[in-house]
């Protein structure tokens, strides 16, 4: 019987031990994949956006000063005559997503605080529910809400003939990225140790003055993370954005009514059909927009480490 | 470094009233020798009722001594203090007890003529009660030299004692008329030397207190 | 006294962006639904989207009721099929070899060689009475129905899911059980965020430029696919490691002190008791599917059509719903698109609940 | 042990306590004296702490629990309607089990009880902020870092900064849940002695699983037992003559 067993055991541990550096190789090789997607991903945009800044470029070339601060956005296939200045989309983009942060921020934290400490739990569920599913519809649906009910709102209050303007990208934006801070403050207001809580009620506080006082600004690394996804979407935003942007060809916006044209709609309007120095320029437009959130995401995370020590 | 506040205003309660029973216990000595000089007999009452205080005295000590084991759990040196008290204020009593007895038979023989003027008993009598002193200053000053000193004089209270009791001896021999006399005169003798017995066990206890050996 | 007051206006404020952030649930909801309910119908599920106009050969027409009827995008009135009765011979049409049976809705253009354009329903019928043997009818069947586009969002999930899980659950695993701290387990950790911070724009250049260009793809369903998978990638990997990494760490041990082996242990006792939290990773992967478009819209293109081949161009619901905004700003259409999508995201939002309440109430401390 | 009969601070009478049906407490009465400290013993899940968390109706925070009986602070029932649960504690202050400072800095910490009352000039809160350390025996070593994370500090320095920050509204009663149970033996003596000085100007009432403990720091004590008092007496008498053999038994450590 014994005999039996042993036998049996060494198949076993035979059998295996061949195949296990190989599996856990595999294991090792996916584990990388994301470095190597990252790595291609700004390898090939990079790329493709710097061609047709250099001299050797088939396509044409066209100077990147003009690029960045030129105020006009005409395609042509005549080299001389085309004009590829995205400055005024950056402006746009950058408002755009300021107003949204300026809009979204408060209203997001306020409700995060309302509903992780003061609803019941009959209310937290609904709502969070229903804050889910808003995190999850299509962005293309914003856009259409703001292109069938928005922009008719603003062009009855609209200098300006036409809805399609900077104020319905923010409205527009602000309602998208709502949910998702709504959710990462939650959660961060919520994991904060009940300790405080107990501490600040003993102290003759009420449940109002604790939220604002000590809960809240104990999770503040938690809501400013979820601040920067808000930025990351916001500024990269295309679909919804391009069908309520009014995508003008040129020009700094002056006011809320004025259209914009962000460097994402820029992309997504033009690429299908965009040809030779065209294209390469819309790569280019892709590219700075990389550069962008990953330059926000760099300075924002850095504010947090330094935040770290509270 | 916390200072345990509680425990040692305890400590000092006790060590107050240990000085105080101290106190009693060498009044009661001086007074048992000036009685036996001079036959005193409201001197030696005054002690025998005196004695009754000292007692409480003892109850009272004890119980702090209990409270406090009970309710701070002193350890090492505080232990060896507490409980080198506890043990000292039996000794105390004892003594206390004996003065009274010695002073008994004080009063007994206080109406006869010593058989002899007594020069020796006295004398050990006031060799006692330096003892008796020395011992109670080397516990509360926590004085180790002195507590040995008290250790060595224990022998010439010894010597003391077999003389006097010789001598008593060859007295009634000679003169059976002052056998009962004598008889007194060598129980209180005897009750001198369990003093300074005492005298060495408090020594004793406070080198335990310190050292924590005997 | 002082802090009352503040306290009474906090609260307030508190519940007014609550209310305000679930006013725009029901606003959006409200938009959406008003304006596309009215186009969902059976056909609408059911039907393709693009039009398309055939000839078909019936032995004669009976059991088929008729009215004029405009069309939308075409000024003179034409014979529509209001209904066919069972058992009718038009259920037996034949277009260029393939059995073709009218329904309701299809448009009669034109019968034999007579157009139908103005003609009242009696005249075709005595005139189709007057004919014998077979008939030719030259019909339009409307578009405008979804159904190719549902499947091909669907097709896109299984295969966008077919790359990426795989590559995910393995570095799942090699995250939760092998890697140790170090210069490679960062740099995987903040390629991971990295990924999940680029917005959907910039993977539809990538996948542009190197499926559908460089790996000469062209606009088809895997170049979709295959730039969807690296869209997932981060919430896959993240979802699965800590599946992983919440199967408590006694069940290992009592594995590996039977003998099992590192990798006898992962398969045959981790990942099944991490399974509701890998397919809570996959659910919420299909929710961002579904509500992925311009990562799409460069790289799988526009056509409303099931492709035979995965190398052929498919839209799915949410890209066509972009489209048809975008150039003919019918929101209608686009509501109604935008309805199916919010109820495969509540269907998939909702299955997450379950799960996971499913899986606390299995979870034994 | 002075017998002397003080003033009672708060009074318990025949006070029962439900969890939803749990019964916690059953009809507890006993005073908690003015300027001693009274001690709660007895086995974890007897009572203690719960009906220590009702004389600030802390437990008000729970759902789901409902009070029968009285518990009379200087003679007002706090549980009467429309009674101000915010100033109660305020007089009523407590420590926890666990050091909770705030993630502030030790300044903030002890100024937020203060300001949250309404005091906001500086001068006022720098006073009360060193007073509050100083009798909580912490001024020394915090004085000159007042603006560092009161995270820093060490685990028995926090526990002195939330006794301080409990003082700085100047309670009237201080309630301790176990404040020693999560610090090393050394930071316990000096927090058993700042309770010795405290009693001084405070009542203070301390549920402690550890016996010991409440035998060294209080004046008086309570044995509890599944939610009754089984005996409440002068310290001294229940550690060393018990009069119920229930108490006898827990105290020597025979309780099964």
């Amino acid at each position: 019987m014994l005999a039996y067993f042993c036998n049996f055991k060494d198949l076993n541990m035979r059998k295996t031990k061949k195949y296990e550096p190989l599996v856990e190789l595999i294991f090792r090789i996916s584990s990388v994949m994301t470095i190597v997607a990252v790595g291609f991903i700004v390898l090939f945009i990079i790329s493709k956006g710097v061609q047709p800044f250099l001299s050797s470029n088939k396509e044409g070339t066209y100077s990147f000063v003009k690029f960045i601060s030129g105020l006009e956005w005409r395609p042509n296939d005549d080299i001389n005559k085309a004009q590829y200045g995205i400055l005024y989309m950056i402006v746009g983009s950058l408002f755009a997503t300021g107003g949204a942060i300026i809009l979204g921020v408060p209203i997001s934290i306020f409700a995060a605080g309302y509903l992780s400490e003061l609803a019941n739990e009959k209310v937290k569920k609904i709502a969070k529910a229903g804050i889910m599913l808003l995190a999850g519809i299509p962005s293309v649906i914003y856009g259409v809400f703001g292109l069938g009910f928005i922009v008719p709102k603003i062009k009855e209050i609209s200098p300006m003939p036409q809805g399609q303007s900077l104020l319905a990208v923010i409205i527009v934006l602000t309602m998208m990225i709502l949910p998702t801070m709504i959710v990462i403050a939650e959660n961060a207001i919520a994991s904060v140790p009940s300790a405080y809580r107990n501490a600040s009620y003993a102290l003759g506080a009420s449940k109002v003055y604790t939220t604002i006082h000590v809960i809240i600004p104990a999770a503040r690394r938690g809501i400013l993370v979820g601040v920067i996804l808000g930025v990351g979407r916001a500024i990269g935003e295309a679909m919804a954005v391009v069908l309520i942007a009014g995508n003008v060809s040129g020009g700094i916006p002056t006011s809320l009514f004025e259209p914009i044209r962000p460097l994402t709609a820029n992309v997504v309007l033009e690429m299908s059909y965009a040809t030779g120095l065209h294209s390469e320029m819309l790569f280019a437009t892709g590219s700075i927009l990389m550069l962008f959130i990953i330059g926000i995401n760099l300075v924002l995370s850095r504010i947090i480490k330094r935040m770290g020590k509270y | 470094m916390p200072k345990r506040i509680l425990m040692t205003a305890q400590l000092d309660v006790i060590h107050k009233s240990l000085a105080k029973m101290t106190a009693l216990i060498s009044k009661s000595l001086n007074n048992m020798i000036i009685a036996l000089k001079e036959q005193d007999l409201l001197l030696a009452d005054e002690v025998i009722e005196g004695d009754e205080q000292i007692d409480a005295m003892e109850l009272k000590i004890e119980k702090d001594c209990i409270l406090i084991l009970a309710r701070h759990q002193p350890i090492a040196s505080d232990l060896r203090d507490v409980t080198s008290v506890f043990r000292v204020i039996s000794d105390l009593e004892r003594i206390g007890d004996q003065c009274a007895d010695i002073c008994e038979y004080i009063k007994l023989i206080s109406q006869e003529e010593y058989v002899k003027p007594l020069v020796d008993i006295p004398q050990m009598a006031i060799e006692c009660e330096k003892m008796i002193n020395m011992a109670i200053r080397s516990f509360i000053s926590k004085d180790l030299e002195l507590a040995k000193e008290v250790l060595m004089m224990d022998n010439t209270i010894d010597d003391y004692f077999e003389n006097i009791r010789e001598e008593l001896i060859e007295i009634m021999s000679k003169k059976p008329e002052t056998v009962r006399q004598c008889t007194y005169l060598i129980l209180i003798v005897k009750y001198l030397e369990k003093i300074a017995d005492h005298a060495t066990n408090i020594s004793g206890w406070l080198i335990y207190n310190i050292t924590g050996t005997h | 006294m002082k802090a009352k007051t503040q306290d009474k206006v906090f609260k307030g404020i508190m519940l007014f962006c609550t209310v305000l952030v679930l006013s725009l649930l029901f606003l959006i909801l409200g938009f959406v639904l008003i304006k596309g309910i009215g186009l969902i119908d059976m056909h609408f599920l059911t039907g393709d989207f693009d039009a398309k106009t055939v000839y078909v050969d019936l032995q004669n027409v009976d059991g088929l009721n008729i009215e004029v009827a405009p069309i939308e995008y075409d000024t003179k009135d034409y014979l529509k099929i209001t209904s066919v009765e069972s058992g009718s011979s038009v259920l037996t049409g034949i277009s260029n070899g393939e059995s073709f049976p009218l329904k309701k809705g299809d448009i009669l253009r034109r019968i034999e060689d007579k157009n139908t354009v103005g003609m009242t329903v009696d005249e075709f019928n005595s005139l189709d009475s007057q004919l014998s043997g077979s008939i030719r009818l030259k019909v339009t069947r409307p578009g405008e129905g979804i159904f190719p586009l549902i499947i091909n969002t669907l097709s896109i999930i299984g295969l966008s899911l077919l790359i990426a899980l795989p590559v995910s659950l393995f570095s799942a695993i090699y995250l939760a059980e092998y890697a140790k701290k170090g210069k490679l387990l960062d740099l995987i950790r903040f390629t991971t965020s990295a990924l999940s911070g680029i917005p959907s724009i910039v993977f539809g250049l990538f996948g542009m430029l190197a499926f559908v260009t460089t790996l000469k793809l062209g606009f088809s369903m895997l170049s979709g696919a295959l730039t969807l998978s690296i869209v997932l990638l981060p919430t896959l990997i993240s979802q699965s490691e800590e599946a992983v990494r919440r199967v408590p760490l006694t069940f290992r041990e009592g594995s590996f002190a039977l003998g099992a082996t590192k990798l006898q242990t992962i398969f045959k006792v981790i990942l099944p008791n991490a399974l509701s939290g890998i397919v809570v990773g996959v659910l919420l992967s299909v929710g961002r599917i579904v509500a992925e478009s311009a990562a799409l819209v460069l790289t799988a293109g526009t056509v409303a059509l099931i492709p035979n081949t995965v190398f052929e161009s498919a839209s799915t619901l949410t890209v066509k719903a972009y489209t048809v905004a975008k150039e003919t700003g019918d929101i209608a259409l686009a509501c109604a698109m935008g309805i199916v999508t919010i109820v495969l995201i509540i269907v998939v939002n909702s299955a997450v609940g379950i799960i996971r309440k499913f899986d606390k109430m299995s979870k034994f401390k | 042990m002075s017998k002397t009969n003080k003033r009672p601070k708060i009074q318990i009478k025949n006070l029962d306590f439900y969890y939803s049906d749990f019964k916690a407490l059953k009809n507890v009465n006993l005073d908690i004296l003015e300027n001693k400290v009274t001690a709660f013993i007895g086995p974890s899940g007897c009572g203690k702490s719960t009906l220590l968390r009702t004389m600030n109706r802390i437990n008000d925070l729970i759902e789901g629990t409902r009070i029968e009986g009285k518990v009379l602070l200087d003679d007002e029932d706090i549980y009467q309607d429309n009674y101000n649960v915010t100033t109660l504690r305020t007089r009523v202050g407590m420590v926890f089990q666990k050091p909770n400072p705030f993630p502030m800095s030790i300044y903030e910490n002890i100024a937020y009880g203060p300001k949250l009352n309404g005091i906001k000039h500086k001068s006022q809160l720098d006073e009360i902020v060193e007073q509050s350390l100083r009798s909580a025996a912490l001024w020394g070593e915090v004085k000159d870092i007042l603006q560092s994370n009161a995270l820093s500090l060490s685990g028995g320095q926090q526990q002195r900064l939330c006794i301080s920050r409990a003082l700085a509204v100047s309670p009237e009663v201080l309630l301790m849940d176990e404040p020693t149970s999560a610090l090393d033996p050394i930071s316990t003596l000096k927090i058993e002695d700042l309770i010795a000085e405290l009693k001084k100007d405070y009542t203070i009432a301390i549920v402690t699983h550890n016996m010991q403990q409440g035998a060294r720091v209080s004046d008086k004590t309570a044995f509890f037992l599944l939610g009754e008092v089984i005996e409440f007496d002068d310290t001294d008498t229940i550690f060393s003559n018990p009069s119920n053999p229930k108490t006898e038994e827990y105290i020597t450590g025979k309780y099964s």
